[in-house]
């Protein structure tokens, strides 16, 4: 059971700011695949992981990262801050 | 740091963070505020950002600041929410005992805000909503330090 | 620009300075404050000026940061006769549609005015007066622009 | 008849603010030459150049600049401004 939440144009692609999931993944991608896989709304929003930034437990991380022992995920755009 | 969706006023919390230092020599502020679209038009500056995360960010940004330049005092004030054209957004200031490593720190934690404190822009218009996108120029701003 | 024996509210100014622009996003401000002595004992800063070069040599340093940088606004503030420590000395703002610009501006204008403006710094302590000598940094930092 | 100014130490050795020079000196180091002649507290003042900076007409120049059509001159330390 993981927390994933979505910020940005990629919140309003999949059409929700978080939900719990059910995964098995191992890798960050490992979650991504799996999320492309259910819906069209999600395969559009993961289209391009080289336009998507994540955050494993409010830390900026890769897409290779491992999801191991991590209660939190986040995906968005490059940060346009300041 | 404050992370608020009040309006906040930039001349007094930059007095009053200048007034606070009692060794510094040098203090610099900057200050971003919401500009207008080429031709006008803009309606707000939507500002979406991740709480608890951008906390977490910002401190991490000041403490590496810290950690590089002789810094007596850092400030960070971020707004979210919608902003209308000519509202502040954010400021940051710094308070060394010399003007470079004043100047070095407001500008070392004004590039990391850009790309890696987790604050999104979106431009209203009467045409729609814009995110706005992530200069390569920000992030090639990064590289520097 | 102004330049004045009078204190001035470095925060008003800011301020008043910020809210002036109409289409700028970057604000950049700079503050020098007189820093005791290491140890203490610092009763002033005297600053002797040359009155009516002064101006000159302002009015021409930023005329030269406005003819480099995409530069909406800017102002210089600088004061003489004595100060004690904590007072505000001077404060320079620059106004840009990007932070860049303001960043390089302010510090290009505050680099002049360390060398190049006829200002001279005079230590007033129990044990007499002293002057403050020019330093090689603040020459080198001419030469990066 | 050219006015002369002194300012911080300079001022402070040779004990004036400014005063007006006859002198038939055409660069700015023919005048220091000639005030340097004058008495002790203008020798040290002067002695060593190189610490000194000129201001003709109220911008700066060298110690070899032309005097010609200049009414005021300035001799001060390097400037320690901001």
């Amino acid at each position: 059971m993981i927390e994933v939440l979505y910020f940005a144009w990629v919140r309003e692609r999949i059409g929700i700011p978080r939900e719990t999931v059910e995964t098995g993944a191992k890798t960050v991608a490992g979650l991504v695949d799996e999320l492309r896989a259910r819906e069209e709304r999600y395969a559009a929003a993961f289209a391009d992981t080289s336009a998507l930034r994540v955050a494993l437990d409010q830390e900026l991380a890769d897409f290779d990262a491992s999801l191991k022992g991590v209660r939190e995920v986040a995906f968005f755009p490059p940060m346009t801050g300041g | 740091m404050r992370v608020q969706e009040a309006p906040f006023d930039f001349g007094a919390e930059a007095g009053r963070f200048a007034a606070a230092q009692d060794s510094a020599g040098a203090v610099v502020t900057f200050t971003g505020i919401v500009r207008d679209l080429p031709g006008g038009g803009l309606r707000a500056m939507e500002i979406e950002h991740y709480p608890g995360m951008t906390e977490r960010a910002i401190a991490a940004i000041e403490a590496e600041a810290v950690s590089r330049w002789n810094l007596l005092d850092s400030l960070v004030i971020h707004r979210f929410g919608a902003l209308p054209p000519g509202d502040v957004i954010m400021m940051v200031a710094t308070a060394a005992p010399h003007r470079a490593d004043a100047f070095a720190a407001a500008e070392f934690l004004m590039d990391y805000l850009k790309s890696r404190a987790p604050f999104w822009k979106k431009e209203i218009t009467a045409e729609g909503a814009e995110w706005v996108a992530a200069r390569e120029e920000d992030e090639d701003a990064l590289r520097r330090w």
